[in-house]
């Protein structure tokens, strides 16, 4: 009885950190496409547009929901329902944290453990394609349909080398559970599997990161539902809520692929450098940086609410970052920082990466997944492999 | 709460198996009847992995990766023959695509 | 060593000259090579003999051995005794004459060289037969004779009559020659060797049931050559052959050979009674059989073959009866007065141009007195008149009959009177009453008559030569007494004979036919030989023919062994047929057959059960 | 270089000569054909007065199988008898051959060498290569390579010492199979009775010479297999099944005789006459007497000479009038008299006239039948009677009688090339009839040795069912 | 607990058998399919194969289904005609379809009457590890072959489906 309790609290705390992220997620996104392109992005809706993703939320849920009539009722809409659900269930088997004394409860940050971790991911991702390929078919629109059908095939295609990439490292930590990969990995730098000595796996990181950016059709790889050429892609007929489904599905799949890599070749929660070293100090360092840096913006405001909004972001960082110092608060919050962190800056280069690269044509696409990564990533296993015997 | 009789796996497998043939001899169009060879593997699937329960060994489990395989292998070719008829008869009915009729 | 090889040699020489040059040697010239191998031969016999001696026990040259197959040895050997050497000079005595006749009587037919070289080399075969020390050499010259004997039947070759006859002749012959080498089979498995010096010594201690088989079998042999009961059907058919060739082969010699092998192996027969009684009966029954239809031929040369045939039957009666020298001396004398009767018919055909039907005959008494009255020795002595040959051999041997089963003398001398009125009735015929017919005869010329004169004092004379005390040392003699009453009373019945022939046809001409009439259904029997050739050729010769033509050849051959062959083949065919009906084409009923095929698999597995628990 | 391998292999480099010759000019091909078939006749009769020779070399060393090659009594004659009617055969098709003249005359002399191989090869797998050359069963492979698996030789006089040392002991049901095996091979050529139907069709279709080589030659490869192979090596199965075999022989002999009664075509009349003759051979050979193996061998020799001779004449007749049927002749003698005497003489030999060559065997086969067993020798002699009628009633239809007009223009008597053909043939006969003593004793030499073989290890003693009759009892004992 | 697992997804996947066989449209016997292959990777879980599991959902569900998917929609051949359902076909199929049923079961009742009870934890021999250990060493050469039987199909699928290059 006692696990199934604390399984439930943990399913809670994750879910609903997990909505939050996704809606602010959009929020970041805009916010760092828009400076990229050295405009504003949202500011109108709460502070600095903090409150427009509830708005968005509050808009789609509130827009008519119509159902095309020369649709397929039935896969019209299963097709949002299966993007979301496979999007969202990879996330229960990622390891956020090490093991944590709550209450007097021992538990893992993390909802549960399969030793078969690496492959339930791997599984997911793939039925992911249902939803979109069915989108596409079930709308019965010739744009739809086109735009489906490429977007699974991207996602099939890329899904190989992800998943050869994904080998290497197990290599290393020849186990297929995230937690004892995450485990396996030493606690500094060079003991992540990136650089681990035997075969650093570098290449790898690189490869399951750029699979990872077609698994989410994110921009390189968006030709699907860029809008200038195939309307909206797979789904132009869907409004409102199923919509909305699909664009959550896509922000969860980029949580989970930048969550993986992070396990995979960053040491999940494991800290730059170890803890003797004073690794816990870095966090509420950084917290202490960011609330000088909103102070300073707060006494220079560019715009006239900043004068307001800054000071308060100011002392919210630096009341986190004395939290930190506490050790008890430390040893708990710690890892989920290291782990945040680490997941937090690769969120950030898929926003980067939106912001800056061409999109790819479709046949350079599929050309570059098979002609080009493929083989790197067989090249990369071999290798490791190798080394991995020898040493 | 005791577990589920071994039994109960097979007779299971042994439904699918049967719903597959039904599928296999009843349907018209080749790509159901093709979707039920794959139901009928799966039934076979199932039986392997309750036998290897049983009897506490891996080798069901190695053989049903092979089937898995065969099965992928086979279903490319098939769907490709399917395509190529496609192309070639316009029609996915079984009963019209019997050059081969004496 | 008296070169006996000789005797015969001379003969074969003269067949290879005349057969291989005859073509280009003039007609001289071949007649000279013929007379002079077979005078040749004469003179050496006659050497021979005188040389010998008295020959008391047989005297025996060997050659060279023939085959040898493990134990058993057949060696060329010849030898003489007191048989062999009547048998010598009756052979080539009677055989020259013949031979000086035919000079006469075939200088104008074609074929001349070939009839000469044929009639030489039937006289080799003959001089093997009776030299022959082992029944194989017997053998030979048994077969070669019947060889000759095909070849001077059918001499007129383009007549299918005579081919027929020559081959029927050829066939009843080997049938006897059948029954003859199973003989000689079983004597060499209970003798171990075919010399007659090996054999009939040992014939005494070997089991009787197994001589008796030897004896019957050897008696088929003897009825095949001898014209017997059974097997006499192609003699009267044989007188298509030249009257030559029916003189020397269906009369004097050929025929003789069957009783001179019986004699030879009388040691066996003596020891296989069983045998020896059913020579006598053969024998008897033959002799009243021919001479019943002998009455009622009108052809001159078929009243004589069927006397043959009845005389050779009184001889097989003498050996039945015991009495192997009488059977002999019967021969001899026959071989005379047989000899002239054929010779004499030849003449009286010769001076009518072919003309053989008694009918067409008559009052030739004094248009060809000469044959006229060489034919009337013949006929008394065939008759049995005392004094003469017929008379002394014929007596003798029904005495023997009679001393061995009363009831055969009495038929005996029913035989004898029915052969006096046939022979009579011929002479009557042909000779007697005004001339029927549009011939007019001429005599023969002198080569045809002189033999003829020889012959006739033969007949006359041939009684006094008492062959039996001669071959006494052979076989002993039965001392039955020498009952006067017998002899008379077979004296009258021949006179009988001659009486009422007269009377049939010299008083009362119109007589016979009224006979005939009265008889209606019997003289029809009689006339057509019992219709007995019919009767062999629709029980033997038309089922076996038919049967292989349509049962074994058709049947067996075609039907089964080749159908059988076939029908394989379309087995096949139809099994491929019903396979093909599952590639229908159609992949559903594919499915089908995959699905009952698995099924079949689960039952056989749910049913045989076991497997890994 | 003995003779024998000499007289053995002329016949291959011949074939090989001949087929280098130019095609264009056949005159020339035949006369070296004839040319080298009367040299290696030559040859061959040097091998009748040599010491008999043996060649023995490994051939194939891995499987035992040696190239050895001997002559005895039986294979003697049996290589003369083919040497000397290859020559006849040349000359028989002189002109009857027209089309690919070449070929056929170098088959003829591969067929000679293939003959000759049968006749004297000892090694059991040399004898089936050269069995081969002319014709093979199937089975008889197959009991061949058994025979290797167990004795891991194909050598004959190895297998018999084997065989009589009991080194190779074969029990009964296993000796069994392998002389049916064997004797089924050897029946089909022999043509026993169920297996001739294909002799006389063969005969039809093949021409003179060809009739003349598969007649006089190529049935005797048979009946030499079962003398040579299936007796010695498997006596007690040869006694076992014996009696229905010689059943088998008589029917042959019989039904030969009487269907060829009845045949319409002259060809197919000799055949099944030869249906019937081999009967006869057979019938001698299971008698397992010394008389009746002698008479079977030298009943070969003389079917060989005496039907060979039948052929060539058949195939003068049909080079004159191109017809088979018998009722296309009639009256030949009187435009041919030769001809017809030389077919009548060769008639009466096949009939079995004593002097002539069929007699000896005939009689010596009836012999050997009379003491194994009297009631086959009485149905046996009942072929005599019937090859008389046959024969006879052909040669009266062919020859005697009126010559019709269509006959009379086609017909002349013989010319020289066809006498030198028929003459050697006549005179063999004629020698073979009268002086057998000069071929016998090598016979029988090798016969006994047989006999001895069948006999050594006779387990039990055949005891012929019932036929013995009651009063021959203890005729027919004296094997 | 394991029972109430066990039925539920075997339920799931008997529905979901039926659904493949009865539905008309190719689409949704696929999808039907997929919730087959789901529900039997959940049994495999209960059957202590995780592996097999995993690689059932990747394999079967993720790749194999979706080229079925993809052929389907594709051809977009929509819906079997209605026509030409020879009633005697129904008659003789379903009542054969029971026997078939009966005829498996019986034999499978008949080999195993006493099989033993399956728990969740019963049997973890089916993790990736031992598989693989099992499957590099045992069964090597068929692993090769298999590797060969698909580089045979990739040939043998794109020299197929390639449009002829006119």
């Amino acid at each position: 009885m006692e696990f199934i309790v604390i399984s439930l609290v943990k399913a809670a705390i994750v879910a609903a950190v997990l909505m939050t992220t996704l809606a602010y997620l959009q929020w970041v996104e805009r916010k760092v496409i828009a400076h990229i392109q050295l405009r504003m992005g949202p500011s109108r809706v709460g502070p600095h547009g903090l409150l427009q993703p509830l708005a968005d939320v509050i808009k789609l849920i509130t827009k008519e929901d119509l159902i095309p009539p020369h649709v397929n009722k039935f896969f019209y809409l299963l097709a949002p329902f299966l993007a979301v659900t496979m999007a969202l269930l990879s996330i229960s088997v990622i390891p956020f944290g090490s093991e944590v004394e709550l209450f007097g409860y021992k538990t893992w940050m993390q909802m549960t453990d399969l030793n078969v971790g690496v492959l339930f991911v791997l599984a997911v991702s793939s039925m992911g394609v249902y939803g979109i390929a069915l989108a596409g078919w079930a709308s019965n629109n010739k744009y739809a349909l086109l735009g489906g059908l490429r977007s699974s095939a991207q996602m099939i295609s890329y899904e190989l080398p992800m998943s050869l990439a994904i080998a290497a490292p197990l290599l290393l930590a020849n186990t297929l559970s995230l937690r004892e990969i995450v485990q396996s990995q030493g606690d500094h730098l060079f003991a992540w599997s990136i650089f681990k000595l035997p075969a650093p796996q570098l290449i790898s990181f690189v490869i399951f990161l750029i699979a990872g950016f077609a698994e989410t059709n994110r921009v390189p790889f968006d030709l699907p539902e860029a809008e200038n050429e195939l309307v909206a892609g797979f789904h132009t007929e869907y409004s409102s809520m199923k919509f909305a489904a699909f664009f959550m599905a896509e922000y969860a799949n980029m949580v989970t692929v930048s969550c993986m890599t992070s396990i995979l070749f960053l040491g999940g929660w494991q800290p730059l450098f170890p803890v003797s070293l004073g690794s816990n100090f870095v966090a509420p360092a950084l917290f202490a940086l960011g609330g000088s840096l909103c102070l300073y913006h707060g006494l220079h405001p560019a715009r006239r609410k900043d004068r307001y909004t800054l000071p308060v972001f100011a002392a919210i960082f630096f009341g986190i970052a004395l939290a930190l110092l506490a050790p008890p608060v430390a040893r708990v919050v710690m890892p989920l920082f290291w782990f945040a962190a680490k997941a937090g800056f690769l969120l950030f280069c898929f926003i980067w990466v939106r912001g800056t690269l061409p999109r790819f044509r479709y046949d350079q696409l599929m050309g570059f997944a098979w002609k080009f990564l493929f083989p790197v990533a067989v090249l990369n296993l071999l290798v490791t492999s190798l080394l991995v015997a020898v040493f | 709460m005791t577990g589920v009789p071994l039994s109960w796996y097979l007779i299971l497998s042994a439904l699918l198996f049967a719903l597959g043939v039904a599928g296999f001899l009843f349907r018209r169009n080749i790509i159901t009847v093709f979707m039920s060879i794959e139901l009928m593997l799966n039934a076979v699937n199932l039986s392997f992995v309750a036998f290897s329960y049983q009897l506490k060994q891996v080798n069901g489990h190695i053989f049903t990766f092979f089937v898995m395989v065969v099965a992928a292998a086979e279903a490319a070719v098939g769907l490709a023959i399917i395509l190529t008829v496609f192309k070639n008869r316009e029609t996915l009915n079984v009963d019209e695509v019997n050059s081969l009729k004496n | 060593m008296q070169h006996l090889w000789l005797i015969p040699v001379l003969p074969l020489l003269g067949f290879l000259l005349n057969g291989l040059f005859g073509r280009r040697l003039a007609k001289g010239a071949v007649t000279a090579i013929a007379l002079g191998s077979v005078l040749l031969s004469f003179a050496w016999v006659v050497k021979t003999l005188v040389g010998l001696g008295a020959l008391e026990t047989a005297y025996i040259e060997r050659y060279f051995t023939w085959f040898q197959s493990g134990d058993l040895r057949v060696g060329a050997d010849l030898s003489v005794d007191r048989l062999t050497a009547v048998m010598l000079l009756v052979v080539t005595g009677v055989g020259s004459l013949i031979h000086i006749y035919a000079v006469g009587y075939m200088t104008h037919e074609g074929g001349y060289y070939r009839f000469f070289a044929y009639l030489n080399l039937f006289m080799f075969f003959m001089l093997v037969l009776v030299l022959g020390a082992n029944f194989l050499l017997l053998f030979v010259g048994w077969e070669g004779v019947g060889l000759c004997s095909y070849l001077l039947i059918g001499f007129y070759f383009l007549k299918k009559s005579a081919t027929d006859a020559g081959k029927k002749a050829f066939i009843v012959n080997r049938i006897g020659d059948f029954g003859f080498s199973l003989a000689m089979l079983l004597i060499v498995i209970t003798f171990g060797s075919l010399d007659f010096g090996a054999v009939f010594p040992a014939a005494a201690s070997k089991p009787e049931s197994t001589l008796t088989l030897i004896g019957l079998l050897l008696l088929l042999g003897a009825c095949g050559k001898s014209a017997q009961a059974p097997l006499y059907v192609w003699l009267p058919d044989a007188m298509e052959g030249p009257t030559p060739v029916s003189a020397l082969i269906h009369a004097a010699t050929m025929v003789t050979a069957g009783v001179y092998m019986v004699a030879r192996s009388s040691a066996i027969y003596l020891h296989a009674h069983a045998a020896q009684e059913m020579v006598a009966y053969i024998g008897l029954g033959t002799a009243v059989f021919a001479a019943t239809i002998g009455l009622a031929q009108n052809d001159i040369k078929k009243v004589f073959a069927y006397s043959t045939v009845s005389q050779l039957g009184y001889m097989f009666l003498g050996l039945g009866a015991g009495a192997f020298s009488a059977g002999i001396f019967h021969l001899v004398t026959h071989a005379f007065f047989k000899a002239l009767l054929f010779l004499g018919a030849g003449s009286v055909i010769h001076a009518l141009e072919g003309e053989q039907d008694l009918r067409h005959m008559g009052g030739l008494r004094t248009r060809i007195p000469v044959t006229f009255w060489t034919l009337a020795c013949a006929w008394v002595a065939i008759a049995g008149i005392p004094p003469f040959a017929g008379f002394h051999s014929k007596d003798a041997i029904l005495l023997a009959a009679h001393h061995h089963a009363p009831w055969m003398y009495w038929v005996g001398v029913l035989t004898a009177a029915m052969t006096a009125f046939y022979v009579s009735r011929a002479m009557f015929l042909a000779f007697f009453g005004e001339p029927r017919g549009h011939h007019h005869p001429h005599e023969s010329p002198p080569v045809m008559t002189a033999p003829l004169a020889v012959l006739a004092l033969l007949s006359l004379a041939g009684g006094f030569l008492d062959v039996p005390k001669f071959l006494e040392p052979l076989f002993p003699l039965s001392e039955g007494a020498h009952d006067f009453a017998l002899v008379a009373i077979s004296v009258v019945a021949g006179l009988a004979g001659i009486g009422l022939a007269a009377l049939f046809y010299v008083v009362k001409p119109g007589l016979a036919d009224a006979v005939a009439n009265a008889l209606g259904g019997l003289y029809t029997l009689v006339y057509n030989k019992y219709f007995v050739d019919e009767l062999y050729d629709a029980a033997v010769v038309r089922p076996v023919e038919t049967g292989s033509r349509e049962a074994l050849w058709k049947g067996v051959d075609a039907g089964l062994i080749d159908g059988a062959a076939n029908g394989v083949a379309s087995i096949a065919r139809a099994t491929g047929g019903l396979l093909r009906l599952i590639q229908s084409g159609n992949i559903r009923s594919y499915a089908t057959w995959v699905v009952f095929g698995s099924i079949l698999v689960l039952v056989a597995i749910g049913l045989v059960g076991g497997g890994a628990r | 270089m003995n003779l024998l391998t000499l007289v053995l292999f002329a016949p291959l480099a011949g074939f090989l000569a001949v087929l280098l010759l130019p095609g264009g000019n056949p005159a020339l091909i035949r006369r070296v054909t004839l040319s080298l078939s009367l040299a290696i006749f030559a040859a061959s009769l040097g091998l009748a007065f040599g010491a008999p020779q043996a060649v023995d070399q490994p051939w194939i060393p891995s499987l035992h199988i040696r190239f050895h090659v001997q002559l005895d009594g039986l294979s003697l004659w049996l290589v003369l008898l083919s040497t000397f009617l290859t020559p006849i055969a040349v000359l028989v098709s002189w002109k009857h051959i027209d089309r690919r003249v070449k070929e056929y005359y170098a088959f003829l002399l591969l067929l000679e060498f293939g003959l000759a191989g049968v006749f004297v090869s000892m090694d059991l797998f040399l004898f089936y290569v050269f069995w081969e050359v002319s014709l093979v069963p199937m089975y008889f492979l197959m009991a061949i390579l058994y025979l290797y698996t167990k004795a891991a030789t194909f050598d004959y006089t190895e297998l018999m010492q084997m065989l009589a040392s009991g080194r190779l002991s074969l029990n009964p049901a296993e000796q069994l199979w392998l002389f049916l095996a064997f004797f089924f091979a050897f029946a089909i050529k022999v043509p026993l009775f169920p297996l001739h139907t294909w002799l006389p069709d063969a005969h039809v279709e093949a021409p003179t010479a060809g009739s003349v080589m598969l007649a006089s030659v190529m049935l005797k490869m048979g009946t030499y297999g079962i003398v040579r192979f299936c007796l010695p090596m498997f006596p007690d199965a040869a006694r076992r099944c014996a009696d229905w075999i010689v059943a088998l022989a008589i029917i042959g002999i019989v039904y030969g005789a009487l269907v060829s009664m009845v045949q319409p075509n002259m060809k197919k009349l000799v055949a099944y006459s030869s249906v019937s003759h081999l009967g006869f051979v057979v019938l001698g050979t299971f008698s397992f007497t010394q008389a009746g193996l002698d008479g079977a061998v030298y009943q070969m020799l003389n079917h060989g000479i005496s039907t060979g001779a039948l052929f060539v004449l058949v195939g003068f007749l049909y080079e004159r009038r191109h017809s088979l049927e018998i009722k296309d002749y009639g009256g030949v003698s009187t435009p041919a008299p030769w001809l017809s005497t030389v077919f009548l003489i060769t008639t009466l030999a096949s009939i079995g006239l004593p002097t002539l060559n069929n007699f000896v065997g005939e009689y010596l086969v009836l012999q050997g039948a009379a003491q194994a067993n009297f009631r086959w020798a009485v149905f046996a002699a009942l072929g005599v009677i019937l090859s008389a009628c046959y024969m006879l009633w052909m040669y009266q239809r062919a020859f005697y009688g009126e010559t019709p007009e269509t006959v009379r223009s086609h017909m002349h008597d013989l010319s020289g090339r066809e006498w030198a053909a028929i003459l050697p043939l006549l005179v063999m006969m004629v020698w073979m009839g009268v002086a057998a003593q000069t071929f016998l004793p090598r016979v029988s030499e090798s016969t006994s040795v047989i006999l001895k073989q069948t006999t050594v290890n006779v387990r039990f003693q055949v005891q012929a069912p019932g036929l013995r009759g009651r009063g021959l009892g203890e005729v027919a004992n004296a094997r | 607990m394991d029972v109430i697992l066990f039925l539920a997804f075997a339920a799931i996947a008997v529905v979901c058998a039926v659904n493949v066989v009865v539905q008309t449209h190719p689409i949704s016997s696929a999808l039907s399919l997929i919730g087959v292959m789901g529900s039997l990777a959940v049994l495999y879980l209960l059957l202590g194969a995780e592996f097999i599991a995993m690689a059932q959902v990747i394999v079967y569900a993720g790749a194999i289904m979706v080229l079925f998917v993809f052929v389907i929609m594709l051809l977009n051949a929509g819906a079997e005609s209605r026509r030409g359902r020879s009633l005697t076909a129904q008659l003789l199929g379903i009542p054969g379809f029971f026997a078939l049923l009966v005829l498996l079961s019986y034999t499978v009742l008949r080999l195993f009457p006493d099989a033993a009870h399956v728990k969740f934890g019963g049997f973890t021999g089916g993790s990736a590890k031992d598989v693989g250990k099992l499957l590099f060493t045992e069964y090597l050469l068929p692993f090769e072959l298999t590797s060969v039987l698909i580089l045979i199909a990739i040939v043998g699928a794109v020299v197929l489906a390639r449009k002829e290059l006119e």
